[in-house]
């Protein structure tokens, strides 16, 4: 029943104009990884990890995510073919983890690749390679759980999960130690810090915590979707 | 599969449902059965038909009142999706899917055994390609909408229930998918919901109707006999003569007629008694050596019955 | 006299005039005029459109007021900025307007279906395209044409233009050409990336990325892989507004300096081929669903 | 003279025939077009326009040549599609005045007759809602009144009672036969629903495999086949037998019995009498659209690629 569902979320999600939009993202990436690498700075490990982590970590995985999590159920939910997997016998928490592993599936090469490219080409060295493997491992799974649920419980969901990037974890988050706190943003960020040893901003959470609570996250909104499923009505 | 057989058969029951949303009464205090064989849902658009179809299979919650299905709530009991087929109105579908694997997704996840070959049979069945290699995508509306009808049959469900199953469909996939449904009326313990807005087919799948206007039941049963209960409007009926007037004479005397209009090639009759003027026209005609070549109702069609029921 | 009569309230069959092609193509321009200001349409579609224009007014405005007010001629000619440099204080309001008139002029036709209509119209493709991309043009004039010449106008009215009728004629034929040079690019490629979708959200967002990406792939080419300095022609951010200060004989800004005019006119010619030409064959493409 | 001929009418899209030398004549009224899915309907409509031109064949509307003459063709045309196009936050009469426009109204003319075609569609105070906050009927009343407002002199409708309640397709189906003979425009209305084309509509032309199988006003369509068409409240059997008694043919129909072999209908009415039979129905058989649509052979082609 779940793999059904997987496939059946993975081909309709995967469309051309999305990959290729959110590629084009990616390569803006890459490009300026490139930049650095090439120029003549002196600290690249400082400057690949200020790449990552600000574009990366905290502009290109999230939308990514969004962009895919909102529309693994939220489509279905908006053009009606949630129904062919709703009025079915299959456990709620099975449509939600197929869909989820779809929009992963996506998620996860659409991210890191171009990261890890970016890190790599920016002469950061092994240290920022690996970390931005993992913070972006982190990031692609917490981010793509959140937006899944977003997706199926507002309409217009990219607005607000554009909303929640670029406002809550780009202005509210900085005010300070609590409001960070509920930002994914400063955990991944953490853990790319973790990895580099470059100090960032509101990058004071150690690995274990940094790792743990996206986790958390991912599984409290994965339940929290299965729920919402399982009482809404079905357009 | 056995199920939990309602004492007389009864497979769907409402049991005085009401469904708001905000504080818009879709649906008011709806209680009714739902036996097996074929049974039309009709009412006016935005009279609440498609909240009672929600209801129905368990897509929508009723906000009082509770829906039972073959003895189970659709909303509680996960097995019984399995049961019940549903051909929804709007015309989303997996896009880049073909037609098969569209509706071998549905036969696995509906639990069939051998879905592939399920499948094939199940469009076989609409008379659509189960080979076309085509995505459902680049299909016409009509053949979309019978994928659709595939989907809802692949596990051959004790309840299907079809919204405007003809939309998109040309005269002669009509023809067919009425015999079609017809046909899947027929087998013991299912019971078949069509709704649509083209009378004189529904007419064709049956006449067991459920009219539902401004949220509340109007009126259930044959159609036929509500249109007998209706004695507040007379039948009309037309009668083709070459002596009309005599005739009209004949039948006012014979008190089987309240009022007569001669039309051209004959009469046009108003009567409340209609049982005593089916009985007695030919009598009468025959008795007075009159022509009778026509006997036709004009408002005992089910498009007459609806517009009585509901027309303004 | 009769004093009562009943008039046939039936229907009237129209024997007017018939205005054909000509007047199809005048009525869908005035009609997607009025969309994209947002007029006969609720409150809220009207803020962005007359919000971003009136920006693009705000700083002529602002130096026609103060050429007035300061008697002291050589204060005004040292301080106020040349026709040239006046697009740089509007550039964001022009690249906002730009964003917003292509797609709500082409994309609403198309997600609503409205477009079938149209082609059951005496208007054809070509006719309606050419009726929505001058559309397009005259408003974005709007933005880009008239602050230059309320500025031109109120200057030379109190006196502090060019004298003798010539320059002022010359002048008035360079603010022209400008406007129009940067009415005309803009127009284009957000005509072109409208073409490309029928969700005006994506065509607004298009046509920002394509504005931001040509700066920073063109900025990291010269920059960072070292390609010639022309290449910066092609960013559609500065580029346009170097081109207009050239067409007013003014020195451009440092990092064109070593670009030749040639490089400018021809990435504008480019921009503007590659828009049309990309509408051009999405509209001729397009299935209409019937 | 007709309003549209079409001689041998033949249109190709890439692999597939679409039109295969389709041949007809539309006259004044009310006309329906009828096809299965994928017969060439559509793109019978679409030549009409003068939108694409046909690979061979003649085609004349309103007596021009819609290859050549397409806009003057199409603004003597009104055209009411199939599927939801219309903006909805535009107000209906501001659209239907724009439409008019658009076909060569000046503005004055097009505002006023705007108003007007609403009024003639039965729309009242509701023509200054914007169109998305209306009802599918008053959507599609929308669209009719878009159709008429240029006041042309052919309107093609194309699915028009989609969507709409029983109620409303009556008051729908009403107009439209309102607009082919008060208004003097004719119609081609293209519907799926043969009951609905059988009630409204004076002549019809059904199409099959890109070609014109059979074309012609309604009567001589549905010429009468003889046999008569009885009905009884109970006692269906008893009369069968009599009337075989009477040496005439009987199979019954569902509640019917179909009786051949009638020459004076006198005969039936005895019967009926002497049986004291309830009499619910007695009827000369005709041919209905839909047994002229099924005989003609219309099987459109198993969807080959499109």
């Amino acid at each position: 029943m779940l793999a059904t569902v997987y496939r059946l979320t993975l081909r309709t999600q995967a469309r051309i104009g999305r990959l290729a939009a959110l590629g084009a993202l990616g390569a803006v990436a890459v490009l300026v990884g490139l930049a650095i690498g090439v120029g003549d700075l002196d600290d690249t490990l400082e400057a690949g990890t200020r790449l990552v982590n600000t574009y990366g970590l905290s502009i290109y995985a999230p939308v990514v995510a969004l962009v895919f999590g909102a529309a693994a159920l939220g489509d279905p939910a908006d053009d009606g073919t949630l129904g062919y997997l709703w009025l079915r016998p299959v456990r709620r928490s099975h449509i939600v983890v197929g869909a989820y592993g779809a929009a992963l599936s996506v998620v996860l090469p659409l991210t890191l690749v171009p990261l890890v490219v970016a890190a790599a080409l920016s002469g950061g060295g092994g240290a920022l390679v690996r970390g931005t493997v993992l913070a972006a491992t982190v990031a692609a799974t917490a981010y793509t759980a959140l937006f899944a649920y977003l997706g199926l419980r507002v309409r217009r969901s990219l607005v607000w999960g554009l909303t929640y990037i670029l406002i809550w974890e780009g202005f509210v988050a900085l005010a300070g130690d609590t409001a960070a706190r509920l930002a994914l943003r400063s955990y991944t960020r953490s853990v790319l810090a973790d990895a580099t040893g470059v100090r960032l901003r509101l990058a004071d959470v150690s690995l274990p915590i940094a790792v743990g609570v996206p986790l958390v996250v991912a599984a409290v909104a994965l339940a929290l979707t299965t729920r919402r499923l399982h009482r809404m009505e079905v357009p | 599969m056995t199920w939990a057989a309602h004492p007389d058969g009864v497979v769907i029951e409402l049991d005085h449902v009401s469904k708001w949303f905000g504080d818009v009464v879709a649906v008011s205090d709806v209680t009714f059965e739902i036996r097996p064989g074929i049974t039309a849902l009709l009412g006016p658009n935005g009279a609440g038909k498609s909240t009672v179809l929600r209801l129905l299979c368990g897509l929508a919650r009723p906000s009082q009142g509770h829906v039972r299905l073959l003895g189970l709530d659709p909303r509680r009991d996960l097995s019984l999706l399995g049961r019940i087929g549903l051909v929804p109105q709007q015309e989303a579908l997996f896009e880049p899917l073909t037609p098969l694997e569209t509706v071998e997704a549905a036969a696995r996840l509906l639990k069939v055994l051998a879905p592939r070959d399920t499948a094939a049979a199940a469009l076989e069945l609409v008379e659509v390609d189960p080979g076309d290699p085509r995505p459902v995508r680049a299909l016409s509306k009509g053949n979309r909408q019978r994928v659709k009808v595939a989907m809802a049959l692949v596990h051959d469900p004790d309840v299907l229930v079809l919204d405007e199953p003809l939309n998109g469909l040309d005269p002669r996939q009509r023809v067919h998918l009425i015999e079609l449904v017809r046909s899947l009326g027929e087998r013991p313990g299912r019971c078949v919901v069509v709704s649509s807005h083209v009378l004189d087919e529904v007419e064709r799948f049956g006449s067991r109707i459920l009219v539902i206007a401004q949220g509340r039941l109007a009126a259930e049963g044959d159609f036929r006999r509500i249109r007998d209960l209706m004695d507040d409007r007379p039948h009309r009926i037309r009668v083709g003569s070459a002596d009309a007037a005599p005739l009209a004479a004949a039948l006012l005397e014979a008190g089987v007629v309240q009022g007569v209009r001669l039309v051209d090639g004959g009469l046009e009759v108003e009567t409340s008694e209609v049982r005593a003027f089916r009985s007695a026209v030919a009598v009468v005609a025959r008795d007075r050596r009159l022509a009778l070549d026509e006997v036709v109702p004009l408002d005992d069609d089910l498009d007459s019955v609806f517009r009585y029921l509901v027309g303004r | 006299m009769t004093d009562a009569r009943i008039l046939d309230r039936g229907y009237r069959p129209y024997d007017g005039p018939r205005l054909g092609p000509a007047g199809a193509v005048r009525s869908l321009a005035r009609h997607t005029a009025q969309r994209v200001m947002g007029l006969k349409r609720p409150a809220a579609a009207k803020i962005l459109p007359f919000l971003s224009a009136a920006i693009a007014y705000v700083p002529a405005i602002v130096f026609v007021g103060i050429a007035a007010l300061v008697p002291d001629e050589r204060l005004t000619t040292e301080f106020l900025p040349t026709y040239g440099e006046y697009y740089a204080f509007v550039a964001s309001a022009l690249v906002i307007f730009t964003a917003l008139v292509a797609p709500e002029a082409l994309c609403p036709d198309r997600r609503t279906g409205l477009f079938g209509l149209y082609l059951a119209s005496p208007l054809t493709r070509t006719t309606y395209l050419v009726a929505k991309a001058g559309t397009v043009l005259a408003l974005l004039l709007v933005a880009t044409l008239g602050p230059p010449l309320l500025m031109l106008v109120a200057n030379v009215l109190q006196g502090l233009g060019p004298d003798s009728p010539a320059d002022v004629a010359l002048l008035f034929g360079r603010v022209v050409l400008a406007g129009l040079e940067l009415g005309v690019v803009y127009a284009a490629v957000s005509i072109g990336v409208s073409s490309l979708t029928d969700r005006k959200a994506l065509a607004s967002a298009g046509t920002l990325l394509v504005l931001v990406l040509s700066g920073v792939v063109s900025s990291v080419l010269v920059e960072a892989i070292g390609a010639p300095d022309w290449v910066l022609a092609f960013n559609l951010g500065p580029a346009p507004t170097e081109l207009a200060q050239r067409i007013h004989g003014e020195p451009g800004s440092v990092e064109y300096a070593d670009v030749a005019t040639a490089a400018l006119v021809g990435t504008w010619l480019g921009w503007t081929a590659l828009g049309l030409g990309v509408a051009g064959w999405r509209y001729r493409i397009t299935k209409v669903v019937r | 003279m007709p309003v549209v001929v079409a001689e041998g009418v033949v249109k190709r899209f890439g692999a597939t025939t679409a039109l295969a030398g389709a041949t007809c004549e539309i006259g004044r009224g009310v006309t329906g077009l009828v096809g299965a899915n994928g017969a060439g309907k559509t793109t019978l409509l679409g030549l009409l326009l003068g939108l694409s031109a046909p690979d061979a064949g003649r085609l004349e509307v309103l007596g021009l040549d819609p290859r050549h003459a397409g806009p003057q063709v199409r603004a003597l045309v009104g055209y009411s599609p199939e599927h939801r196009s219309l903006p909805p936050d535009v107000r209906a009469n501001d659209l239907v005045a724009h439409l008019a426009e658009v076909h060569g109204l000046p503005r004055r003319a097009a505002v006023a007759r705007a108003s007007d075609a609403l009024y003639q569609v039965g729309l009242g105070e509701e023509r200054f809602r914007a169109i998305g906050t209306m009802s599918t009927g008053q959507t599609q009343r929308v669209k009719l009144a878009a159709a008429l407002a240029h006041d042309p002199r052919l309107v093609l409708l194309d699915e028009p009672t989609d969507g709409l309640d029983p109620v409303q397709r009556d008051e729908m189906l009403m107009l439209i036969r309102r607009i082919g003979t008060e208004f003097g425009i004719d119609v081609v209305l293209s519907s799926h629903v043969l009951d609905e084309v059988e009630r409204i509509c004076d002549a019809a032309v059904i199409v099959g495999e890109g070609r014109v199988l059979a074309a012609g006003p309604l009567d001589a369509l549905r010429s009468t086949v003889g046999g008569w068409l009885v009905e009884v409240a109970g006692g269906s059997d008893r009369l069968a037998t009599a009337l075989v008694a009477r040496d005439l043919t009987v199979t019954p129909d569902g509640r019917r019995l179909l009786v051949e072999g009638v020459d004076d209908p006198a005969v039936l009415r005895d019967v009926l009498a002497d049986l004291g039979l309830e009499v619910v129905r007695l009827q000369r058989r005709r041919l209905s659209l839909e047994d002229v649509f099924l005989e003609s052979g219309v099987y459109g082609p198993v969807e080959g690629p499109a």
